[in-house]
């Protein structure tokens, strides 16, 4: 089999089934109550979809993941959750796509890597789609991912009328074309290409009005900048961009004990809440909506790629699609801009 | 009287919330008086039936409880005067709140039950655990954790 | 972590027998925090207290669980225990697994599954106990018992014995209670007055104890050791200082109801001293509400007042007490439309009393034997007042004033005074000389009535200003007949029924030869056309558009027209009048039906097209309504709609100030007894105003009394009697004279008439007491007072009251007069009681043969009639009235119906014996199925349940030992003093065994009936026991208190306050809470919790949304750990 | 709502001249279609204020972020959002007296989702009237478009189109009634299987983001309980069981103390029917304890006070 792939409407459909049926199951975005979202499902057909309301963040990092079971009597005991089985998420847009690369940098390379995530990561095969379309919400462009990107896909997907053009961009990528390979035809890497770069043409339109010029030197100098104020004083303080972030990836850890049985969970947690840094005692460093607003977009803009090299947003808009009081990336970018 | 065995499979748990001054007394008194109820229905004592916070009841189901019973004085006979009178309306909305969340309203209920109720507090026991056992297992909201 | 140690109790085999213990013990020891678990055979011995007191101090165990029995039972016993070994009261937590486990269930294997939920439940709330102390609350040194009897007498004195202060509130005027009612007592026959009266008397005079009889509690805020009760001291109407129980003023009083005291067998007077021992020995008079004759007088005359006095043949006392209201009693008891007959109870038994006719037999035999008892005015005042109308209201205004001491001038329009008494009321009903001695009795206070002088044409108001008249009442009445509206009416022999009367009155000659037909339905028309028929008119038609039934006219009025030959035309209505050669001849009319109810609510009369028709007539009186003619208004006065004068409806100000006006000239055409109620008003109104009141003053003043005192019930047993019947002049001699058809009551049939009033308002407010009384200590206006007494402890001693067997239909009691209650019997044996101590049928007043008692009646009867409870007085005190009637009544033969004959007491069973073996009592076991009249007696059916036979016996007086019952109001009561009762309204006991006398609320303690039936030295000994339990919370500084409260986390508080109406004893309270935000000073609300008053119910903890406020020792966090811990499988 | 923006703009300046710290009304988005909240201090700020049929969110709840305010704090309040004001005031969380409410009297807001489809070039201004919506662009104006295609879902039940005890910058207008809101009958007349279905498919899509809360004028605790740990009332494990005890709670919470702005609805990420929740216990309320729904200021808060003669359903 080689790296670059064609796939008819029935391959996907036999694809998806067989992946369905496997034991981890198949997660590909579905409408609900008309509300496009990532779920585990038993058969997926393919729709036109600009992207899902909430990421498949959850699928690799989930919202609420037990690390393991315990006891406390009559001694302490330990029980380690079994590991999680191989599935595949379908559909994931290359915004998305990008939230693997910058949580991978996080939790699955280097010095700390995170072993829950690291298997999560590894159980996971995920099917890219490139977009044919922008929302009014979009600006990955901006960003510097494209419509057309591959990076964090295991297998990348291109519509090509009927079907679709790919290349399995991973090992596992690779493994998927080869466990199913009668839903698979050979294609011209060439063919390829071609609709990868026609992909990567799409500009979405907030992109093209946002100047990004010198971004991270302006978010390196704007600490005492009024545009925190201006923002955060509309701020509801709820955790809604955080949880809609595709790269957002804060936690806690608590434990759930009764009667000596007990689980030890992380849960997401966010930046935006009140009692995020809230110390025992009372003290709390970032008291108000303004450090809090501060916090989250320098850490995306400025924090991040200090370390990491990688914005820490890949211009999903979600947040500027569903923050009730309009602050988000763009607006922030817009309102530095207008401040200088 | 019926007693039901707890071989015969499946038994529901019924957690009782009864008042210190009739409700529990009136289950002391049905004990007193050697009335056999489901052992499945256990007490919590408050003080009050005012105390009992629809969280408790919540928290009760999400827990895993099959059927709740707040028991309290009879309207008027309150050790605290009106304590009842805000349970009342507390459940009165909460009862129709489940019921429209889908949780099947024979799970849950308010009685009165003075302390010289004995058997009264034990005909409460066995109709509730009578009910809930012919639901089934709370499936509702029970937490899966 | 914590040290948690389990102990499980076997209770014997109470819970070993159904529980697996050790299977318990070995899974307590699987749960967290647990470090130790045993068993014990008896945990609450002292063997498992001392298990549990080494193995803390041993392990050093923070926290202990006891598997037991009802925390309600002994989980003070082991906060106790586990106290002594330094652990934290608050620290232990008990599993009830016998009530609610071994007791209540069957299976072994459930049972045991419960019990380990049960103790993994406690152990999880044990580890989210916190160590909490009671906190010191100060203690007011003061008792209070509520209740008068023989319980309360004893705890009372007892207490105040050991020097603290007690106050005894007693509902009725004297203390006592049943005892006070009853003969002897059993089983040692003691005179009960000889044992109770001196007990009485050294509460009285105890210097420790304040009684406040007459009184009630009202309500009680505060908590143990710092009550607050409102107590509400009914009016006695008599001062009780200075009363002397002399009695005279009951020598005097005209009203008898029945003695309550005699258990209704003798009547007492409305002023009363229930017994002659009474204590306190002031007398007290009894009223209800407003009885509904004085209620529904427009004028508010009193009579109640005069009837009983007339009952008692009190006339000139009678005409004194009608005339404080009423200055024409002789016109009012002819004239009066008396709404007050229509309201009467004696109505609902069977004909209203004739009170009308009453009032006129007053004046009218008073006046003629002179006697009249003249009334002084007051000194006389300078501000001259002038009245400008001498009709019913200008007069009876003038009246008062004059009696005031006012110079009054009245202005008459007419030649003579009396307005539409004498120009718009015929002769034959009120004659003229009545008219004009009740007038002079007017000129006689020194009111100047100067005729022929009307307003508007002869003086103006402002003349009236500027000739020195300070105020002015303008009663100028409705003297202006209307039209009908219809073709013809000016023509000859056409005229109003106004002008019609008055000329009549004016004694213009007329002489009516042929027909007259009166247009309209009310008064002014039955009265014309009477008066028609007296001119000589040979026939007589009313023609009415109506019915009957719909006609405003006094109904009487209107039958004895009909009586005298007056034809009704109803259903038809003029449509014109037929005139020729300018002279009636006739009227057109037209037939109506009923329709629809109008505004009036009675039905519309609406024309029957083509259905006209001629009625000739040679007169046509047109009596369809009338106005006041207020021309004189002149725009100084504001009038309303109809030309009535505008008045405010409480002073009767018009709109300008210091002119008043009432009767028909503001109210349009009304009855005399409202002209005379705004002439009195207006009198006390022009008082206020010569005397400068505020406004607000003068209209609180003057607005109508609520209604106060308690309702009157009627009683069941009245007899019937018929109502007095006005004898009236023969019809043959009405023609062609005006002499009076109605002929007056003679003084033997208005004494019987006055008899019928059932006395509603039971005093009558005749007022004989304060004259009869030598002290002068009768004070009418007396009002109810409330005061609020500051106490340590309550004891409650309200006693019970005897069932009313009525509802044993089959007893026949109320039926047959010799079945009566045993209370009734003890009043009977009773020396001073109604049949000063002589056993006597009620039928025939003659000694009884023989007697029969039945025993359990309402006791021991599972049915819906009875109780189920035993009364446990009854088999004794039957036994001794059993003895009593075979003393004195010689020969007699007593049988006893029991079910089981119950003798649990010192002396108890001995007494039986002798009375059934030495006396010789029959007793019969067996339920009385029926109590028959037969002949002279009364025929018992029985069924001899030993004998296994029915029996009828024949006796003449039947005994209902009836059951004792809580007082009718005890659920009230319980409810004020937060406490506890049972099914039946008994108070009930924190323990039936353990703490008997004590209540569920602390501080409040019971003795005697109120808690259950007993007898009176169990009484007495409960009285004792709660006067220790009082005396030893009262002899303490501070108290501690549970701690068991509501406590706010002020961070969480957001000062909304939702918790503060949930709580009933106002316990949450604000408080500003000062904090620093970014450096600078600033202050908010937060909730705070008063310790002493909180109780700890805990419902402010739900209405708190963010759980700022919790409940210690039942916290959220407590009862969360507790929902989570008895869910787990 | 007519463009009450040069109203407004007038009255924002007056006030800023008397002292007041701060104007919190709306601004144009910069996405051209949809308003935000807008602070006005000075004149640049005045000169961003508009006030038409986008301004649907309620700015009540900003008044707690002006606790310890020595100046007053004016602001633009349609009818629902006044009685937010009242709510807040109610709950003693907000000084009225430090507080100008500026009316807005409303006959019904634009949805911004229905706009977007109509004018994806955006739009300056969108003015409602009992007729339909008048909507500027930079085109200019445009023929007017029918109601039923523009407003805003729960405006179709509004109770309250003219703000109550505010100073109000227009004529007051007839509440746009369409009918009650139907949902709470729809959900009800479901069979209990379908109901809990319903529910369980809405709470699984929950990512208890906290925005309904935080949106909430009846939602104004210092510490909610949901933020708390000890007790642990629920954690922030997620899970559907936990989600439904979350809803569940917040509904009993504001139970009868909602105002029915709708606001929760709103800002749902995922378009859970939050409001639905609370309406139906603002009718039980209403219907069992005979109350008005939804609340009004003056009204005792029904689950603070009782009657005896309170109906025993089910005791």
């Amino acid at each position: 089999m080689t790296e670059t792939v064609r796939l008819t409407g029935q391959g996907l459909e036999q694809l998806l089934g067989a992946a369905a049926g496997a034991t981890g199951g198949l997660v590909a975005p579905v409408t609900e109550d008309g509300q496009v979202l990532f779920r585990p499902v038993r058969e997926a057909r393919r729709f036109d979809y600009i992207n899902a309301v909430t990421p498949p963040k959850d699928f690799w990092f989930p919202q609420t993941e037990r690390l393991f079971k315990f006891k406390t009597v009559p001694a302490v005991a330990l029980e380690q959750a079994a590991d999680p089985a191989q599935r595949v998420v379908f559909g994931v847009r290359p915004c998305d796509l990008k939230s693997l690369v910058i949580l991978d940098a996080v939790m699955a390379t280097g010095e700390f890597e995170d072993d829950y995530y690291a298997q999560q990561r590894s159980a996971t095969t995920v099917i890219g789609v490139a977009c044919t379309g922008a929302g009014p919400h979009c600006f990955c462009t901006a960003m510097g991912v494209t419509p057309g990107d591959e990076a964090g896909a295991d297998l990348m997907l291109y519509p090509d009328g009927d079907g679709f053009l790919g290349r399995a961009v991973t090992g596992r990528g690779a493994a998927l074309t080869a466990a199913h390979a009668g839903c698979f035809a050979a294609a011209d890497p060439a063919a390829v290409a071609a609709a990868a770069a026609a992909a990567r043409k799409l500009v979405p339109p907030l992109a093209g009005r946002l100047d990004v010029d010198g971004l991270r030197e302006r978010f390196a100098d704007n600490w005492d900048s009024h545009i925190w104020g201006e923002a955060a004083q509309r701020c509801l303080g709820c955790g809604l961009c955080t949880y809609l972030c595709p790269t957002c990836y804060c936690f806690g850890v608590s434990d759930e004990v009764r009667q000596g049985q007990g689980v030890r969970m992380r849960c997401w947690d966010s930046c935006m809440f009140s009692d995020f840094v809230r110390m025992a005692g009372g003290h709390n460093p970032r008291p108000g909506k303004l450090e809090r607003v501060r916090q989250r977009f320098l850490h995306k803009l400025r924090y991040f790629p200090a370390r990491h090299a990688e914005l820490a947003c890949t211009g999903c808009g979600r947040c500027v699609a569903k923050c009730p009081v309009g602050v988000h990336v763009p607006e922030l970018i817009m309102l530095d801009r207008e401040a200088r | 009287m019926s007693q039901v065995g707890t071989a015969a499979g499946w038994e529901p748990t019924i957690v009782a919330f009864c008042c210190n001054w009739c409700s529990y007394a009136g289950a002391d008194l049905a004990g007193i008086s050697r009335l056999a109820y489901p052992a499945s229905l256990r007490i919590i004592r408050v003080p009050c039936s005012g105390r009992v916070n629809p969280h408790f009841v919540l928290r009760a189901f999400q827990r895993g409880a099959d059927g709740v019973l707040v028991a309290g004085c009879h309207p008027g006979d309150c050790h605290y005067t009106t304590g009842n009178y805000f349970t009342r309306r507390r459940y009165l909305l909460m009862q129709r709140l489940l019921e429209y969340a889908g949780v099947n309203p024979g799970r849950f209920e308010v009685k009165w039950i003075s302390g010289s109720e004995g058997p009264k507090f034990a005909q409460a026991a066995r109709e509730i655990t009578a009910r809930v056992r012919a639901l089934g297992p709370n499936r509702e909201m029970r937490d899966e954790a | 972590m914590r040290r948690i140690g389990v102990f499980v109790c076997w209770c014997g085999a109470n819970i070993g027998g159904k529980v697996n213990v050790p299977a318990v013990v070995e899974a307590a020891r699987t749960f967290p925090n647990v470090v130790y678990a045993e068993d014990n055979k008896y945990t609450c011995s002292e063997p498992g207290q001392a298990a549990i007191r080494s193995k803390v101090t041993e392990l050093k165990l923070d926290r202990v669980v006891v598997a037991s029995c009802s925390p309600r039972m002994h989980e003070l016993t082991f906060q106790k225990t586990v106290e002594t070994v330094g652990v934290n009261p608050f620290l232990f937590e008990m599993a009830n697994i016998r009530e609610h486990c071994s007791w209540c269930t069957p299976d072994k294997a459930a049972a045991t599954e419960k019990a380990i939920a049960l103790v993994r439940t406690a152990v999880a709330k044990a580890v989210m106990n916190d160590p909490l102390q009671p906190f010191p609350i100060p203690v007011t040194p003061r008792a209070l018992v509520i209740g008068g009897g023989i319980a309360g007498i004893q705890a009372a004195l007892d207490v105040a014995d050991t020097g603290i202060e007690t106050v005894l509130v007693e509902r009725d005027p004297s203390i006592g209670g049943v005892m006070a009612q009853l003969d002897k007592t059993f089983p040692t026959l003691d005179c009960s007055a000889c044992i109770l009266t001196p007990k009485m008397v050294d509460l009285a005079r105890h210097p420790k104890v304040r009684l406040m009889s007459y009184a009630e509690v009202e309500e009680v805020k505060g908590f143990i050791g710092n009550f607050q009760v409102k107590v509400r001291r009914k009016a006695r109407y008599v001062d009780l200082k200075n009363c002397k129980g002399c009695g005279d003023c009951a020598a005097v009083c005209p009203v008898k109801v029945p003695s309550e005291y005699e258990a209704g067998l003798g009547p007492r007077t409305a002023i009363y001293r229930p017994f002659p021992q009474a204590v306190p020995g002031a007398f007290t008079i009894d009223k209800a509400e407003r009885p509904p004759c004085v209620r529904t007088c427009p004028a508010g005359v009193n009579a109640q007042g005069y009837v009983a006095l007339v009952s008692q043949g009190k006339f000139k006392e009678a005409l004194a007490v009608e005339k404080r209201q009423n200055p024409f009693p002789s016109i009012c008891g002819r004239v009066c439309n008396h709404p007050c007959e229509t309201e009467c109870n004696r109505g609902q038994v069977d004909v209203p009393v004739s009170i009308c006719a009453i009032k006129r037999f007053i004046a009218d035999t008073v006046y003629a034997d002179g006697s009249e008892e003249p009334v002084l005015p007051a000194s006389a005042k300078d501000e001259r007042v002038a009245v400008v109308g001498s009709g019913p209201a200008g007069l009876a205004c003038a009246h008062s004033l004059a009696l005031e001491g006012y110079p009054v001038t009245v202005f008459e329009a007419l030649p003579k005074p009396g307005g539409m008494l004498r120009y718009g009321i015929p002769e034959y009903r009120l004659p003229k000389a009545v008219l004009d001695r009740e007038i002079d009795q007017v000129r006689q206070l020194g009111v100047e009535i100067q005729t022929n002088a009307a307003l508007g044409k002869d003086f103006s108001l402002t003349d009236l200003k500027a000739r020195g008249y300070a105020a002015v009442f303008i009663a100028t009445g409705a003297h202006k007949g209307q039209s009908m509206g219809v073709p013809g009416e000016d023509a000859t022999g056409c005229v109003d029924g106004i002008t019609f009367l008055r000329d009549v009155g004016l004694g213009k000659p007329m002489d009516l030869d042929g027909r007259v037909v009166v247009v309209g339905g009310g008064n002014t028309a039955v009265d014309a056309a009477r008066s028609a028929l007296r001119l000589g008119a040979r026939d007589v038609i009313i023609l009415y558009r109506r019915t009957r039934a719909e006609m405003p006219a006094n109904s009487w009025e209107v039958d004895e027209a009909v009586h005298e030959g007056v034809k009704l035309h109803l259903l038809a209505a003029p449509v014109a009048v037929t005139v020729r050669n300018g002279r009636v001849a006739g009227l057109k009319c037209i037939r109506m039906e009923l329709g629809e109810p109008d505004a009036s609510g009675r039905r519309r009369p609406v024309p029957i097209a083509g259905s006209e028709f001629d009625l000739p007539a040679e007169y046509v009186v047109t009596a369809v309504s009338q106005s006041p003619d207020t021309g004189f208004a002149d725009g100084v006065l504001e009038l309303r709609r109809g030309g009535i004068i505008a008045a405010n409806p409480v002073t009767l100000q018009t709109s300008v100030p210091g002119v008043f006006a009432g009767g028909d000239a503001v109210k349009g055409p009304a009855t005399v007894v409202e002209a005379i109620a705004d002439g009195n008003r207006a009198a006390n109104a022009i008082g206020l105003y010569l005397r400068a009141e505020a406004p607000e003053a003068s209209a609180a003043a003057l607005a109508d009394q609520p209604q106060t005192g308690k309702p009157f019930t009627i009683p069941k047993d009245v007899a019937k009697v018929p109502r007095a019947v006005m004898p009236t002049l023969e019809l043959s001699r009405r023609r062609r004279n005006f002499t009076e058809v109605e002929l007056g009551l003679d003084a033997e049939a208005a004494m019987a008439e006055a008899a019928r009033c059932l006395n509603c308002g039971i005093c009558c407010e005749c007022r004989e007491c304060e004259r009869a009384c030598e002290p002068k200590c009768i004070d009418h206006s007396m009002q109810d007072e409330t005061e609020t007494i500051e106490v340590g402890s309550i004891i409650v001693a309200t006693g019970f009251k005897p069932m009313d067997p009525v509802a044993y239909g089959e007893y026949g009691y109320r039926r047959y007069p010799d079945v009566i209650t045993s209370l009734e019997f003890e009043r009977m044996c009773g020396a001073s009681g109604p049949t000063s101590g002589q056993i006597l049928r009620p039928s025939t007043g003659k000694p009884p043969h023989t007697v029969l008692f039945i025993q359990c009646v309402g006791s021991r009867d599972e049915g819906k009639r009875g109780h189920q409870y035993c009364s446990k007085t009854c088999c004794m005190y039957t036994a001794k009235h059993a003895e009593l009637v075979m003393d004195r009544v010689p020969g007699a033969t007593t049988y006893v119906c029991y079910m089981d004959v119950r003798t649990p007491g010192k002396g108890y069973e001995e007494f039986y014996r002798r009375t059934s073996e030495e006396y010789g009592a029959r007793y019969i076991r067996g339920r009385v199925a029926k109590v028959q009249p037969n002949g002279d007696g009364l025929r018992v059916r029985v069924e001899d349940t030993l004998a296994g036979r029915p029996l009828d016996v024949q006796v003449d007086l039947v005994v209902l030992a009836t059951a004792m019952e809580p007082q009718a109001d005890s659920m009230d009561l319980a409810r004020v003093l937060k406490v506890g009762y049972d099914a039946d309204g008994f108070f009930t006991e924190a323990h039936p065994k353990l703490r008997p006398v004590e209540t569920n609320t602390g501080g409040i303690f019971l003795a005697g009936t109120c808690q259950g039936p007993k007898d009176i030295p169990e009484t007495v000994a409960q009285a004792s026991a709660a006067a220790v339990k009082a005396v030893a919370l009262l002899s303490k500084d501070k108290l501690l208190a549970s701690p068991i409260v509501s406590y706010v986390n002020e961070t969480l508080c957001a000062g909304d306050f939702f918790c503060q109406p949930i709580c009933p004893y106002g316990a949450i309270e604000e408080k500003e809470l000062a904090e620093r935000i970014a450096g600078r000073p600033v202050t908010r609300k937060v909730a705070s919790v008063n310790t002493g008053l909180c109780q700890g119910c805990g419902a402010c903890t739900v209405a708190c949304r963010s759980g700022a406020i919790n409940l210690k020792g039942y916290t959220n966090e407590q009862l969360l750990a507790e929902v989570d811990a008895v869910c787990l499988k | 709502m007519k463009d009450n923006t040069a109203p407004l703009r007038d009255k924002a300046r007056a006030l800023l001249a008397d002292k007041a710290a701060c104007v919190i009304g709306h601004a144009r988005d910069r996405d051209g279609l949809r308003a935000r909240p807008h602070f006005a201090k000075d004149e640049r700020g005045v000169g961003a204020l508009i006030l038409d049929a986008t301004c649907h969110h309620n700015l009540a709840k900003y008044l707690l972020d002006y606790p310890y305010l020595e100046a007053k704090v004016g602001i633009v309040l349609k009818g629902c959002d006044a009685l937010a004001l009242e709510r807040l005031v109610a709950d003693r969380r907000v000084d009225r007296a430090k507080v100008v409410p500026i009316g807005a009297p409303c006959a019904g807001m634009a949805d911004p989702v229905k706009l977007q489809a109509l004018f994806p070039g955006g739009v300056t201004a969108v003015a409602s009237g009992p007729d339909g919506f008048t909507v500027t662009t930079a085109a200019g104006r445009q023929p007017p478009a029918p109601r039923a295609g523009l407003l805003l879902e729960r405006c179709q039940a509004c109770h309250q189109a003219t703000p109550p005890d505010t100073e109000l910058l227009a004529e007051p207008v007839a509440a746009p009634t369409v009918g009650p809101a139907a949902e709470v009958a729809r959900i009800s007349a479901l069979p209990p299987a379908d109901r809990l279905s319903f529910w369980q498919g809405q709470f699984s899509r929950c990512i208890r983001c906290y925005a309904c809360r935080n949106v909430c004028p009846a939602c104004s605790c210092r510490e909610c309980v949901f933020d708390q740990f000890q007790p642990n009332w629920l954690g922030r494990r997620t899970g559907l069981a936990q989600t439904q005890v979350f809803h569940l709670t917040r509904a009993f919470h504001v139970a009868g103390r909602c105002v029915d702005c709708g606001e929760c609805d709103r800002v749902c990420p995922v378009g859970l029917p939050l409001s639905a929740l609370n309406r139906k216990l603002l009718q039980d309320a209403g219907e069992l304890f005979k109350l008005a729904e939804p609340w009004r200021p003056g009204t005792t808060e029904p689950l603070g006070t009782y009657k005896l003669d309170d109906p025993e359903e089910f005791m």
